[in-house]
């Protein structure tokens, strides 16, 4: 069913929200200054509720089924994060407050930073960036201001294996760096040769994702790290894929220097559609005075019966704001709760669960479907959808058939090394039966493919519109 | 609790995997750093969390607890409650970036209408589906500026009625691209749009005004756009859009990019964030446009659908040569703007616009009575003033503060000039009676 | 698609909401008293949350469309009475809490009363009825007392028209009374001879519903009331229909003793698929001592600076109890938050658009549905869902196949008096577009019935099963 | 606002109708009384609104604000958010009755799951959708056992150890019914099972006690059940759902009808309402059930559906024969229990019945230790026990509440024999912290 837009549902003349009336005298309005039509939709309270409630009904969500988009860790989002954000002390508070009135929550992003330097390893960190990708901004211009701040001026180039997320070369060339891939070795790990070729003087640092994107852990992650270190450069961690490593291994222990979080997907905040989300980064000692501003600190310590004053900092060689204000607060308090409903053995078991799944699935997928990099995977893992003897069919075609058993589809055509790439990654919120329901779907799916290809090729067949391009 | 995993179950799975134990998965990671102890506090329960949470909560004061005449950037609405109604949708907060179009119209269409609705709000021709906040937008803006130039413009004057952070945010964004500049940062404080012209020159890509400015003023921006475009150089208008209930858009002025804070919108305080930034523009930019994109086309049987459009721009395919890195944005929050448009209406709109417009020239004027105050800005403003203390504006506040008022921003902490000055905030939240109560506590506090 | 039950969702040894931990010595539990199995569902929060979106996935709803259920006021209810209800103040408040610490409820409670009182004409006010049943429940008991009380003890009899709610008969027998039907004139008035056969000496009271289910307000109303009352009963008002009167007519005006409100109908409150809902009744004086306790009043009268002091009050010759504690508060609240938002303009605006709607709706559809009672009509109406021409086709079937075209059926089979009869309220937050288009589908549907029958008797096609008896 | 009527609109359907105004369509009403003023407040915007009513809501304190040791027949339960998070949705509370089953199978099925958990929970075959609450639940009991003998057997036993506010509901409701009788009232407030059985003879159609009691006794019901049954009459529990996670059902026991306050599962203590009475009984007496039942069927497909069934019970079609007079019953509330139960599983629901279990033995031994606080009542009990104290209960409950707690029920309001002592509840919220406080705060009382 076609939903009319809200302009199409507009009536002229209808009234929604009633306001007071003026209860001061008027003032004349600015000549020339004022607007003469105003063309917003004109609804009746419920025209608007009917209107986006069908709309969401259109809508696949975690809260309706199984949705193993790779890279993005759609783990459940439990209930009670919806209700701490929205506790009226967070929710009223205004940015500008006075500290000694908001100490509750400075303490909560005081906590947080702490909280996720101990998962990390890291030493400093900020909460300011808004999503992983602005964290990746974040970092890579900490690197560049470290190099600066150390004179060190040549660096122009940023190495980024071929299996990177999008964000992390855009990132980059934000932040005024030469951008040069690297390949993946034949196991999926970054090729030691290729990375040792370019590694040189000239190199700023490395932006490696580990596990990397096919969901793999690199097999030679200290040694890479050494070698762009050598070369002078330092190691950005892309930290979407944190779900596999929480209790498992830290970070910084590694020696990457430098990560993002994303809390949306790592800590379970919702994905809303498209965000908010939330990209801390945290920082190894050499780089703490470089971070954003403002840093969570106490300002005043607490004795046993007064607790001690949070405030703001400003780290001495900043990069400067990368954001008004304080950061996603309300993102970081549903972290921040979630955080304090696992303790380090929930962690643990998260991430444990998480890499159990993956490799649960891929063990039952992997007879059927190709799995280029056939070893042990972490949280998540990436097959190719198609198959010689079924001439015509493409990975799209399996997502889009996906739909019609009501489940969201993996991630396609990501990442960029994997032909027909669908990229798999169950969460550990999944349970047996629905990863069993999903891989017998899947092998059905694989055997429509060479037994009546139109039905994938015209899936999906019960959404509200057909394909669309 | 979040992980359903029964022992029976993961035996099970380990035994379809073929390995004995869950620790056997992570032999890739080195031995000496694998299965850190980590030093977090154990564990609570849901009711505990809860609980700790409203500690946390209830330790603040927040604009519930006190009358709010803090702006600066961060404006004390009302939310009707059908905003939260819908925001509350699972099926739209556990949804994430459409991409798969036809199990996700519902964010699809939603986000078509924001873009609509914006485009409509800025006297523009479209809009993406958001930014961060209002300051990444006009760091946007000065990205796609400087793309759209080539790098050969490098200057970027800004008006130093830009929110200081977002100033501090543009110059974060562009300081990485070679030969950016950031002009009109020395301006007094007070400059109006025509002190900009003379800064104006062929190595402009762009001029960044605030439109009403930081300082509540509302100028008309027509000789600047002309200025402007005399150079060949970009208009921005950063915007607030209560005041475009009212007042003329900076499209009507010749604007080329518009950008703004949607938090005012529908979007709950909450201490500095989620917030939207909201970017619209001229349809030859849509290409030079960061961010998400959602268009109208029609499916095989001629049914209407949404798909995500020119995503070409996007790093996903462009890498290192796409016009932004943005990926996740601020979706929910787009929603929630869309909703409270919707809900408000042209006639709800119009009214809240005029409530904060008269409400504060009210607030001004008494306060201009009072001995020892001044407001020293001719009007017309919107949302906010400026009024000169006889007392520091720390020391006010906290007067203010104990009798339950939240104060005006310090405007000595951005603009040292303007040291001893507040920028006091008024919306339809401040009744006559707050603005009445708080003349009352302000005189008390000069005494 | 079907959706598995908890039960067979659920999977031994899967946990759901934790608890802390025992913060103190265990006590022995009592031998031999302890269950040996607690057959509960063991499933995750994500297994809980995707089954109840599933489940409500499959209702219709006003949130999602027109809702005409004759006779139960489905008009849209407003976001801000959910908020209003969820206050924290009034959440968590336990109902034996000291009057001193719930003065907000109390005050709220209080005033209510007041409006209620205002709004309908009468003098006492009881918020304690759960629902429009045990509203007349408690207006048939208090009519009971009320002749006790005089020692009138002959009268066993309480009148009711036949085109009333089944709710009428049934608490009238609850009560210990027998029941007299009595007949409706051809212009859907009470039948004025019949009623005056049947009042004598042992009639207790007669339970009128003005207006009457069809949608009719009764043309000799004050006579019928007078007739009654000539012969020593008493009238009770179903107030079901309240919605057609608001600022229109106040029911004591007209003689009615007692009468009870719906706040779930009339004031918005939520219907919550089959409730909750909340029953108040008014009482003209002579009654007021028999209300069931307790009554909201000021038992400390307060100054300008003081507020009075709310407390409890028990009517002297007090039916009783009906319910534990203080009646439906959370529904209280709502009401209260609806009125304050009308405004006594607002409320006949709210009768004024509901009686506009309903006539609108009658005058599209009675050239092509046969209407039984074919004149001016009030909130509501009924037409008969059958024609001579189109045998085979009943009021159900037409019933199922609007489902068809997204909308919820008029009641069927009620008022009992007409023929396959569909009862249709389309309530004052309906739209002329809405209105229009469902006009426009009855006719079509009228036409279907005609031409191609089966797709009426198949009906519905869409939903998530067929149609089940 | 509410009414979408634009004035184009209104006139135009007033054109269709064929009336001059709207004023014209209420010509049946009679003059006089046409169109009265109300004497009301003004109306108020949904801000005001909001204001005013959170205005009223910070006049209470709560058991938000306080440490809640009242109990009495309403408890202070963590309710998990995902309990709220089902019952905002409009689908399930915007929707009625379920009389149209193929565009209702979510709330039947919801209540299908209700009524097998209810009826798994209390260890019977059947339950109904819901009563408005467990005091009314226990007045049908009175109303379904008095049918049951067609009014032959006028005697209904009721322990003292009901509720007293169910017991006077039981009273009000079966005064109309010619020959009814309750016995038992007069017996001591601390009566047993055993005491009652005295009182059955062939004129009984029902016994009903509490169980756990009032007090929060836990007895063994199995020789009263033989009792009730050799007298061929009926036994009524009403039961605690709480404290069926651990104990013993009274459907084992032998229980003809199990009724009982629902509000401890996921229910918010709201004043006092709404609530959800739950009633739960044997297969044979199907037939004789108030109220709503959901069954199971198939449709032509062989598709499973839900229906309303047994229809033939109800007011609609039985009239003044009807077995109840029930319509609107407290379907949400039965939507919330099943969702908490769910939610909790079995897990969860012992664990939280442990909790109190425990936690008030631990309190009850403690307060016992007080100086002139006596717990003279011997355990097992659960969720309350009695004290006695050495105060009048007003004045020590008042000493509590200057520290923050709202103390215990006073019997001696309900039981004047009982006056001097104290009911004190204590749930999963009452920390060990919460009962040392508590019992700090009642020494320091007394002194
Ligand atoms: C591997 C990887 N890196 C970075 C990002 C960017 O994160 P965000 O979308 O939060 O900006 C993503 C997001 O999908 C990702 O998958
Ligand atoms: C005319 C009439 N009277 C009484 C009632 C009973 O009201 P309730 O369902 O609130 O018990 C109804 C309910 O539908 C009704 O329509």
């Amino acid at each position: 069913m076609n939903e009319p837009t809200i302009y199409e549902l507009s009536s002229p003349g209808r009234s929604g929200v009633h306001y007071p009336d003026l209860d001061v005298p008027k003032t004349a309005l600015p000549v020339g200054l004022t607007r003469n039509i105003l063309p917003m939709p004109e609804l009746s309270e419920v025209d608007v509720t009917r209107h986006f409630i069908h709309l969401s009904q259109k809508n696949y969500s975690i809260d309706k089924g199984f949705y193993p988009l790779g890279s993005c860790t759609m783990k459940y989002n439990p209930k009670v994060n919806e209700e701490a954000a929205r506790q009226p002390g967070f929710l009223h508070a205004h940015p500008y407050q006075p500290v000694e009135t908001i100490q509750g929550s400075l303490a909560l992003m005081y906590q947080l930073q702490e909280w996720l330097k101990e998962i990390s390893g890291f030493v400093g960190i900020t909460l300011q960036p808004s999503a992983g990708a602005q964290g990746e901004f974040v970092g890579v211009m900490v690197i560049r201001a470290y190099h600066q701040s150390r004179g060190d001026t040549n660096r122009t180039k940023i190495i980024i294996p071929d299996s990177a997320h999008g964000t992390n070369p855009a990132s980059s060339a934000m932040s005024g760096y030469e951008v040069i891939p690297v390949p993946t070795d034949a196991l999926g790990n970054v090729d030691l040769e290729a990375l040792q070729t370019v590694c040189d003087s000239t190199v700023a640092g490395l932006m490696l994702t580990n596990p990397n994107t096919l969901g793999l852990f690199d097999q030679n992650v200290v040694k890479v790290i050494e070698i762009v270190h050598k070369a002078g450069g330092l190691v950005y961690g892309d930290g979407a894929n944190l779900n596999a490593l929480l209790g498992i291994c830290r970070p910084a222990d590694l020696g990457i220097d430098v990560m993002h979080f994303n809390l949306h997907k790592t800590f379970s905040t919702p994905h809303g559609g498209g965000g908010p989300g939330s990209g801390p980064v945290g920082v190894a000692k050499h780089l703490v005075e470089f971070l954003p501003e403002p840093v969570i600190t106490i300002v005043e310590e607490g004795t046993d019966e007064i607790p001690p004053l949070y405030g703001f900092h400003k780290p001495a060689q900043s990069i400067g704001r990368v954001k008004a204000f304080n950061g996603q607060f309300g993102i970081m308090v549903r972290a921040f709760t979630y955080i304090s409903m696992h303790g380090p053995d929930g962690l643990r078991s998260v991430s444990e669960y998480a890499v159990l799944n993956a490799n649960y699935l891929m063990t039952l997928l992997k007879k059927t479907y190709k799995l280029p990099y056939d070893r042990i995977c972490m949280h998540e893992f990436v097959l190719e959808g198609h198959w010689s003897d079924a001439p015509g069919v493409i990975a799209l075609d399996i997502a889009k058939r996906l739909m019609d058993y009501d489940f969201h589809p993996p991630t396609n055509y990501f990442p960029l090394i994997v032909p027909e790439a669908l990229m798999i990654e169950p969460t550990e919120t999944e349970s047996k039966q629905t990863l069993d329901h999903f891989a017998e779907v899947m092998l059905k799916i694989a055997e429509e493919a060479h037994s009546s290809p139109a039905l994938l090729k015209e899936a999906p067949h019960n959404t509200p519109v057909t394909r669309l391009d | 609790m979040f992980i359903p995993h029964t022992e029976e179950e993961r035996a099970a799975m380990l035994r379809t995997i073929g390995v004995p134990t869950i620790e056997d998965l992570f032999k890739d990671v080195p031995a000496k750093y694998r299965f850190p102890k980590l030093n977090l506090p154990p564990k609570l329960s849901e009711m505990e969390a809860m609980a700790q949470v409203q500690e946390y909560a209830s330790a603040n004061e927040s604009t519930q607890d006190m009358a709010c005449f803090l702006g600066a950037g961060a404006y004390h609405h009302y939310i009707p409650a059908v905003v939260d109604s819908i925001l509350r949708r699972g099926e739209f907060y556990t949804a994430y970036t459409p991409y798969q179009p036809e199990i996700s119209q519902g964010t699809l269409q939603a986000i078509f209408e924001y873009q609509t609705l914006i485009a409509n709000l800025t006297g523009m021709e479209i809009s993406n589906a958001s930014h961060y906040d209002g300051a990444t937008a006009v760091a946007e803006a000065g990205v796609m500026a400087y793309h759209n130039f080539r790098g050969k413009r490098g200057n970027i004057v800004v008006s130093p009625g830009v929110h200081p952070q977002y100033r501090q945010v543009l110059c974060t964004y562009l300081c990485g691209y070679h030969n950016a500049c950031i002009k009109g940062q020395d301006l007094p404080a007070l400059s109006t749009p025509s002190d900009l012209i003379p800064l104006i020159d062929a190595d402009t890509s762009l001029v960044v005004v605030q439109y009403p400015d930081f300082f509540g003023r509302i100028f008309d921006l027509t000789e600047l756009a002309n200025a402007v475009h005399a150079q060949g150089a970009l208009l921005a208008v950063s915007t607030n859009p209560i005041a475009l209930g009212l007042l003329k858009t900076p499209g009507e002025f010749g604007a080329d990019i518009v950008t703004g804070e949607g938090q005012p919108l529908g979007i709950p305080l909450s201490y500095g964030g989620p917030y939207l930034g909201f970017f619209s523009t001229r349809k030859q930019f849509a290409h030079k446009l960061a961010g998400r994109l959602v268009g109208e086309t029609v499916d095989k049987n001629g049914e209407r659908g949404y798909v995500l459009t020119l995503t070409a721009r996007e790093q996903h395919i462009k890498r290192d040569r796409a016009s932004s890195n943005i990926c996740t944005n601020q979706g929910l929050l787009a929603l929630a703007a869309s909703v409270y448009l919707s809900a408000l209406g042209k006639q709800g709109l119009h009214q809240v616009a005029e409530l904060c417009y008269h409400r504060a020239h009210y607030a001004a004027e008494k306060i201009n009575k009072i001995k020892g105050f001044s407001v020293t800005q001719p009007a017309p403003f919107f949302h906010e003033f400026m009024v000169k203390y006889p007392q520091p504006v720390e020391e006010i506040n906290g007067h203010l503060l104990d009798h339950g008022i939240l104060g005006g921003f310090d405007l000595g902490t951005a603009y040292p000039e303007l040291a001893g000055h507040a920028l006091l905030a008024v919306t339809e939240m401040n009744s006559k009676d707050d603005i009445d109560y708080l003349c009352e506590v302000l005189e008390e506090a000069a005494e």
